[in-house]
């Protein structure tokens, strides 16, 4: 159950539907990098419910054949550079999404029910983008259209929490979508700041902020493995990190350096 | 006219960061979207004004975010009719409020794309009191008719929308939004600037009504709040933005 | 916001759609006696999923018009005693429900969504007697029947926890359904064993088990609040009381004598 | 034959548990609903022995349950296809291993009530292996026909059903059910009891093979473990049980 970093990214095959997490709730840096490595390819990435840098590196590693996802953002630094490359150049299909539709879904696949219906959407052009969901009638109240998104069940859930116990209980603190990630996923891989020996689920204080070990496959020990990723109060994001990330994401020779050296750093991801 | 005006220098973020504020007063709740400094500290100068009766909730703030249910809170909470105001932007914002964060261009093939549509296709039907926030105020943002529409202004008549646009807060000056009548109108015009220069700036019609007044400065008190207090509480969050007021 | 019991029950008009939670997850018998004391009648009980003493006395007493349950059970003491009569009196509408059923719609509710599909109930008499359940085609695979139930909104949920602050959040630990329960009622009304003096959100490790105070309209203490149903750790179910309970409740004239003297008790409830 | 066999007295509730544990040896994940001491400890007793491999979940319990998202984690567990086996029992189970939780004659005024379908409706459909357990082998309890049907045993072709009647224990024996035949047969009767005993007091027909083994008598080593290990771990939950043991 406690792994490396190698073996936890090797239950991840090509075409895997990946479930990733928003930077805020803990962003596995440490196995993208094993990742990519390792040379993955046609990955569906399904963010939650919206990527940052690891999505936009994995895309322009060319990692991903599919992103499922309400935005690519590195923030202040604006669009994720690779993802809207990878558009205009159509080498990237793109499921556009909204933040609650791809809640609901998850928590539709958590639920094991087919499909979950959400309020919003009729007159986007999201809709329009996306005959995957359907619009019916409220059977409850006649002329009351809804949409149904399917559920979404992920091969693998993937994301970078505090805090395991030797049991494979992962503590996520008020981080609940990683909760919700776990559910629907059908293997969870998890790299965590540290290992703990005491058990997570003994303790009544914690226990509530636990992802039980049932639903986790794989456990790494990656210190700083969000990094250059703010994570928690643990250390903030890496601005220098980020800018050389996006000076060299707009071109395509200065993105294959960047990548090449990035992928020979041997510790901590410092982009 | 009696009593002597005490005048404060203020900056234009001031300007703006007071002026939301003010949209927010009657508020009982108030979610803050991720990247959204100005709205941010405007909210947060709301509640110090409310004296702690207004619920904030700043995304991306550990101290000034009670939600232990994850991201999905923030929308179930607006579904269930908690909320009373949030902020969207707006890569285009048209004549009928529809805002387009997706890009420009043809879809999925963007010419210039933006990040996506986040909650914007759900909440901007279910918030009672949507705020338009974009600093830019160009015929590039504020146009005829968006490229792709992430959330419509408006919907046709049965569709379940509680919510929906109320104001449109830019650099020039503040525009409400008539759901009715499907159009903006022009309701002030921010110190240093004109009602021509918001319509020169603006794409499409916008409604002037005869006296247009300027967006209020703020009053002492509040900056006083605002530069001590809430700079404070936003700095968590947004550090370098705290810097700058 | 921080009240005493009396105040507290008294949001509770006639006909309220009541959630209370089952025994194991914090049952206010505080709050109960005040109800049955002001005589409140009509209720409309929803019980998460399923009802224990709590539900019973109120049937017993009176205050209940309909029950929307999974079971109405005593544990080894059997069927609620004043359920059972009032259901063969023909006194008590009883919407017949089971334990995922009850927790979906007040998922639905949650979520702001108008129903929620549910796996199973095809072919029960369960089905039957919910004409308020709806069977659809899935839109997703023709051919595949599924039930979808409408979302469930209480006007009040009502329950016990072990701690709240005077900003109004509310620990409940692992107790989840508490959350759920507050996230879908207009409003939450919560007794607890102590109100401390320290913010419960500024506790990293206690805020993921924390309802915050956006969802709470108002608490109570009430030391012992639960008794004589088990609560946590904090005590044990008071087997006599339950003995006394069920000898009592078997016929109208004893239950009379029973509830009569409950109900002149003044500290915490001991049956 | 040539060993000599240690023989250890038990009880039936030994026995029972020790049968039931047997029956939980392959599983990965079990739940086990509430009121159910003689599953609790079965459970416990099956997670004993298989070396710490099985997730089991006693509801009921702090320290043999791990959920972590309320009462509904069970239920969503089931659907998403993790729990193995389950535990069901029945005021009355009928030939076509059709449960029934609710009462005896015209519903809703039920002549007896019982508590309700708790969780049946759902689970029965979901999880692969349920074990119906009822220690009363009676015709009172198993007839031909239930009066309320809490949960079918069977279900037409296209409902979505992966989960389903396994085996029904009683205090007599243990039937195994043909979803296929929508029957049950009978595979073993427990030690003092014989097949008459079993025909004689089930109120349908049940298959009966040419030779009917007994239950087998529990290990030394596995009465062994029930007796101190998994009685202190259910004892937790169910202290006067635990006492019986």
């Amino acid at each position: 159950m406690i792994v490396d970093v190698d073996s936890l990214v090797s239950g991840i095959a090509d075409g895997t539907k990946l479930a990733i997490p928003q930077d805020a709730a803990g962003v596995s840096m440490a196995a993208t990098r094993a990742l990519v490595r390792r040379g993955v390819r046609d990955l569906h990435l399904v963010c939650v419910p919206i990527g940052g840098l690891q999505a936009d590196l994995l895309i322009g590693a060319g990692c991903a054949r599919t992103i499922e996802t309400s935005a690519v953002t590195l923030g202040e630094f604006g669009t994720g550079p690779r993802f809207a490359a990878a558009l205009k150049a159509g080498t990237l299909q793109i499921l556009d999404a909204t933040c609650p539709a791809i809640h609901a879904a998850l928590q539709a696949g958590q639920k094991g029910i087919p499909f979950i219906p959400l309020r919003g959407l009729l007159g986007t052009d999201l809709l329009t983008a996306r005959p995957d969901w359907k619009v019916i009638d409220n059977p409850f109240a006649p002329g009351d259209a809804i949409v149904l998104l399917p559920a979404i069940v992920p091969d693998v859930a993937l994301f970078h929490a505090p805090l395991a116990d030797r049991h494979g209980n992962v503590f996520i603190g008020r981080q609940r979508e990683l909760l919700t990630m776990a559910h629907a996923a059908r293997r969870t891989l998890v790299t965590v700041e540290e290992v703990v020996a005491r058990d997570l689920m003994a303790d009544p204080d914690l226990a509530p902020g636990v992802i039980p070990a049932t639903y986790v496959t794989a456990i790494a020990a990656a210190p700083f493995g969000a990094m250059p990723v703010k994570f928690r109060d643990d250390y903030s994001q890496d601005d220098n990190a980020f800018l050389a990330y996006v000076a060299a994401a707009a071109n395509d020779a200065a993105w294959s350096v960047w990548l090449a050296a990035w992928l020979e750093e041997a510790g901590a991801v410092s982009a | 006219m009696n009593a002597a005006v005490e005048h404060v220098a203020f900056s234009a973020t001031e300007l703006l960061v007071v002026a939301i504020a003010r949209l927010l007063a009657d508020c009982r709740h108030v979610i803050v979207g991720a990247s959204s400094p100005i709205p941010g500290a405007a909210a947060l100068l709301a509640r110090a004004c409310a004296g702690g009766v207004l619920h904030v909730d700043v995304l991306g703030s550990q101290r000034h975010n009670h939600f232990t249910n994850g991201g999905v809170e923030t929308f179930d909470l607006a579904a269930q009719g908690r909320v009373d105001a949030f902020f969207l932007g707006g890569g285009q914002i048209d004549a009928e409020a529809n805002i387009n964060l997706v890009g420009t261009g043809d879809y999925p093939a963007s010419a210039v794309r933006w990040p996506g549509c986040f909650g914007s296709s759900h909440l901007y039907f279910l918030v009672p009191r949507v705020i338009l926030f974009r600093e830019e105020h160009t015929r590039r943002v504020l146009v005829p008719r968006v490229d792709f529409i992430s959330a419509p202004g408006t919907s046709a008549p049965g569709v379940y929308r509680p919510g929906g646009p109320w104001k449109l807060v830019t650099g020039l000056g503040i525009l409400a939004f008539d759901r009715q009548r499907k159009r903006f109108a022009l309701e002030s015009v921010h110190p240093g600037h004109s009602v021509e220069e918001v319509l020169d700036n603006t794409g499409f019609a916008v409604e002037v009504p005869p006296h247009v007044p300027h967006t209020p400065s703020p009053a002492p008190s509040v900056l006083a709040l605002l530069r001590e207090r809430v700079r404070a509480e936003i700095a968590e969050t947004y550090p370098r933005f705290a810097a700058t007021l």
